[in-house]
């Protein structure tokens, strides 16, 4: 078995959620190495778009941001922010969208802190704020989330809901007036989440190899169901191949 | 609004023209990306105080001027500029430390506002951040809310969609209009009317221009107009919106502007060190904003070899290869 | 929506594909430009009949389709056709006859209801209209719009500005969004999977290609890839929206296309002429529309002569010095 | 003097009411040759610009629409409509707009249909309707209106108010929660008639050499204040060249 790091194993799980004709989300960093993975592994009719307006970007190298000019070249079409997001929003092309998202903190089901910790005016900790995360988690079908596996980040109650997960559970989205679906998987250097169909509580999907449930668990601020668990497939060697070859050859975000 | 044949002007002359200490401003470009860099430098320069800044996600231009004490009050979707500060650094020390009003949207809800000012409504809807902190959280008092005319008396609002379910929607939130006194964007072409010609994307440039009371317009190359008009679709905003055209090559330095340069990443991995810290912040704005007496000055600094290796390539408009460690 | 890399199809079949009798549509272009002639003409073929038609001023391609029939319901901002047609012929006749329904609108409430349908919305707001008909006068009955889920329950919404006086407004006018199943656009250029790139203005085609279900989209010339992805700046639609790629040279014609062909004033004053009388019109379908197989037929008819008098001049893209009277 | 024909004074005094500087809104037919003509004379500085998007055209030849590809040409910016809409309804730009219309009827508000008359499900006679006549009509500071004197055209009531004029007079625009001003001038085949600034109701402003302003009330549906008129002055030689040889050397207009 090849050996590989923790950010490996997670950028491949993403890329092989990403399925053949999504058109996906992206953002900066881990997740446009896992779109850009999809592509060439498993999916390579999904496109990648930026909400900066790039639309099926040729990413000869890897982009720092999602305003890097690297994501502008030889695309289908380059626009702004407002074509972009309103793509999700479109009612045909958004239950084809798919979003990669990260967060700072998270709940159980699945609604993102990217704001602040501590009170909102004079907070402990400041991040950079939304983005467009709210909006793309506000407006497409499925949603991966990135986020370490830390007891401080999976809380209870995020300090500031930034981006909408099921928000309360069941259907708890509907009711606020959300067109899309809500996360579907959360990927952290430890696990695979997921959602329960019904009460849209997060439980333990899988877990790394080498990694216990148990383990899982003691790094969370609550309780999630781990009956379901598997130890998830490492990567091939061929998934190894693309990410480090193609994807991220100057290991800008790999490392 | 200007109709005139010939606005080209000097940055100086531009900045102190338009930009009071208190005017409500917005800039181009996103992130690492075509911000109307010489034009934040000349501002802080001239020490104007006191902004009311409007940002999506506007990056670099945002971290400098907030951390030069230029800004006061900050409506933003996004701090953030890539690995070289996953949290603008001055962004986040002036919230931490409460020296900044401030409040939060969504980068598409920052884009829309723009929207909504330059088209003439006075909000626009979205399903965007329906059951979300961004609606209940508000950075601004009621108190500044009734007593500046220039801040909407709510920060958004929810309402029932009136159409019944039509367009499947229950609810919408209702975005207040954004109408800068002035906005600044960098752009690759204009001639000396106004017309522009931006390469590559353009971010929310454009409605951010259109909904501003002033316009100025820095750019790279300053063409004739025959060259833009010979192929007009390729233009993105017409003369009349712009007051001000102003020629600084290299304007979005030491961000990118595709199809010119790439963004600096020594520059921004430096700035990154400066702006951990107080002090040495200080020492930043000495050597780099008040040390210099222009763009080119500081152009100048950095030195011909750091501005060629950023040099974008014909084929993708960006450095190949260019080292972004 | 489409992720495919090959959309190319014949005519006929993305007609019989994608419009089926009652579909809402929507057509590109505006009065005597850029209409989707060719598809207009085989959906006549086709005999397609009860058509919900969502138009702004689309001019020539609304009247023939009204005039064979096609329409049922109309939903409409112009229907004029220049010195042609100052109203347009079948059009006039048949609100005078009343065989038709039809509800007005202007021509940017229009566009805005495509664009609140590309955006996802339920509807946009706009301060155009306040204190007119447009506002009084329903078209559609209430027991129409009761009975149809594809209707609106309200033609517009008066609401009074919920931010004050915020953006100078004390009301606004909300108007529903358009979702049509198909709309049909000619373009100048397309690639096979489906990226659009037009040339001259574009109307509201981008509005109405995204805000609906399905897009066919007709091109003058289909291109390599690679042409449209060298200046992507320059392209309008990404390929997803795309459902049907067409290609069909003088697909716009009788009305124009610009930088291609110029409208045929010959056709259209003659046109004209048949569209005044029932029996004239008949003789007109008889042998323009139902007596040619395809578009490249009706061409035929038409003649070299008549095709190289309106080709564009490449300087100007329209037609030097051709006589138009 | 120079002969001219009733068209050519019309578009004379449309194209002196342009100032420099101003943003001409411009309809098909008179009323572009009226701004063309404006162009060359008084308002060198006036930009024209089209609903269908076309700024500030290059015209060498005359459009027969707005959409005819003759307003393509060499312009500032290409667009859509939801642009050019948009802005005559920004707050900066659309002070400074001055649009063109034209219509089936009007009242004494300058209130304009160009609808239908009679029922509106089942008129008597039907017109194109609106285009972006009631979208101008709503936006801009000031518009000029092109009408035929004639005692069906001048009414009462129109049957269809289709673009706002002053609506019932007074603050009736602001009442009504309009941005713009209403029509300054209506231009006939006969005279000039403006609105009172107080009360917003027509009064005759001028007439043509030869027609008399008891001729111009006898043919219209509703009386008028004549007692500000006076005679216009025709068209002066250079008008009408600018006319013939630059605007319309065709007479696919003015005739």
């Amino acid at each position: 078995m090849t050996e590989y790091t923790l950010r490996e194993i997670m950028t491949v799980v993403a890329a092989r959620e990403i399925k053949d004709g999504d058109i996906v989300f992206c953002g900066t960093g881990i997740s446009m190495i896992a779109a850009m993975a999809a592509k060439h592994i498993n999916a390579p009719n999904s496109v990648i778009f930026f909400e900066t307006g790039a639309i099926d970007s040729k990413l000869e190298e890897l982009p720092l941001t999602v305003a890097d000019p690297r994501v502008m070249y030889f695309t289908s079409m380059n626009g702004g922010l407002t074509d972009s997001f309103a793509t999700m929003q479109n009612k045909f092309i958004g239950k084809h969208v798919i979003g990669i998202l990260g967060a700072a903190q998270i709940d159980k089901f699945g609604n993102l802190n990217s704001t602040s910790i501590g009170d909102y005016l004079k907070p402990k900790a400041r991040f950079p704020g939304s983005g467009g995360a709210c909006d793309a988690a506000s407006f497409v079908n499925r949603s991966i989330i990135f986020i370490q596996h830390e007891k401080r980040k999976f809380v209870n109650k995020v300090d500031y809901l930034t981006s909408p997960g099921w928000l309360d559970g069941l259907d708890g989205r509907k009711k606020a007036g959300l067109p899309g679906g809500g996360p579907s998987v959360v990927i952290t250097n430890m696990a695979v989440m997921r959602f329960d169909e019904k009460t849209k509580e997060m439980y333990l999907s899988g877990y790394y190899p080498g990694i216990t449930p148990q383990k899982i668990l003691d790094n969370m601020g609550f309780e999630v169901d781990i009956s379901r668990a598997k130890e998830i497939k490492p990567p091939s060697h061929e998934e190894l191949i693309v990410l480090r070859e193609k994807c991220d050859p100057q290991r800008l975000i790999l490392d | 609004m200007n109709t005139e044949k010939d606005k080209v002007m000097d940055i100086k002359d531009a900045i102190k023209k338009f930009v009071k200490n208190g005017s409500h401003i917005s800039i181009g470009g996103f992130t690492l990306n075509r911000n109307p860099m010489a034009a934040v430098y000349e501002i802080i320069r001239q020490n104007i105080k006191g902004l009311h800044l409007y940002a999506h996600a506007n990056g670099q231009a945002v971290d400098e001027l907030i951390g030069a004490g230029s800004i006061s009050k900050l409506e933003i979707a996004y701090g953030g500029n890539a690995r070289f500060a996953p949290t603008c650094i001055r962004f986040k020390k002036a919230i931490q430390d409460g020296k900044l009003l401030f409040e939060d949207y969504t980068n598409y809800q920052m884009a829309l506002r723009f929207l909504a000012g330059a088209i003439g409504v006075p909000f626009l809807p979205t399903k965007s951040s329906l059951g979300t902190d961004i609606l209940n959280k508000w950075g601004f008092s009621k108190d500044l809310r009734e007593k500046d005319p220039k801040i909407p008396n709510k920060k958004v609002i929810v309402m029932d969609n009136p159409f019944d379910s039509w367009g499947d929607a229950s609810k919408v939130v209702l975005l207040p209009a954004i109408n800068p006194d002035v906005t600044i964007i960098h752009v690759q072409k204009a001639d000396k009317q106004g017309t522009v010609r931006m390469k590559g994307l353009t971010f929310a440039d454009v409605e951010q221009a259109k909904s501003s009371k002033y316009l100025i317009v820095t750019c790279e190359e300053l063409v004739e107009s025959d060259e833009l008009r010979n192929d007009p679709d390729q233009n993105q905003i017409p003369f009349f919106y712009v007051d001000a055209v102003v020629h600084i090559p290299y304007g979005a330095y030491p961000t990118a502007c595709y199809r010119y340069y790439d963004y600096d990443p020594i520059y921004l991995n430096e700035y990154r060190r400066y702006a951990q810290d107080d002090e040495l912040f200080k020492k930043y704005l000495d050597k780099f904003v008040y040390g210099v007496k222009d763009h080119q000055d500081l152009l100048n600094i950095i030195g011909k070899e750091r501005i060629e290796m950023i040099k974008a390539d014909s084929r993708t408009g960006y450095a190949v290869n260019l080292d972004r460690k």
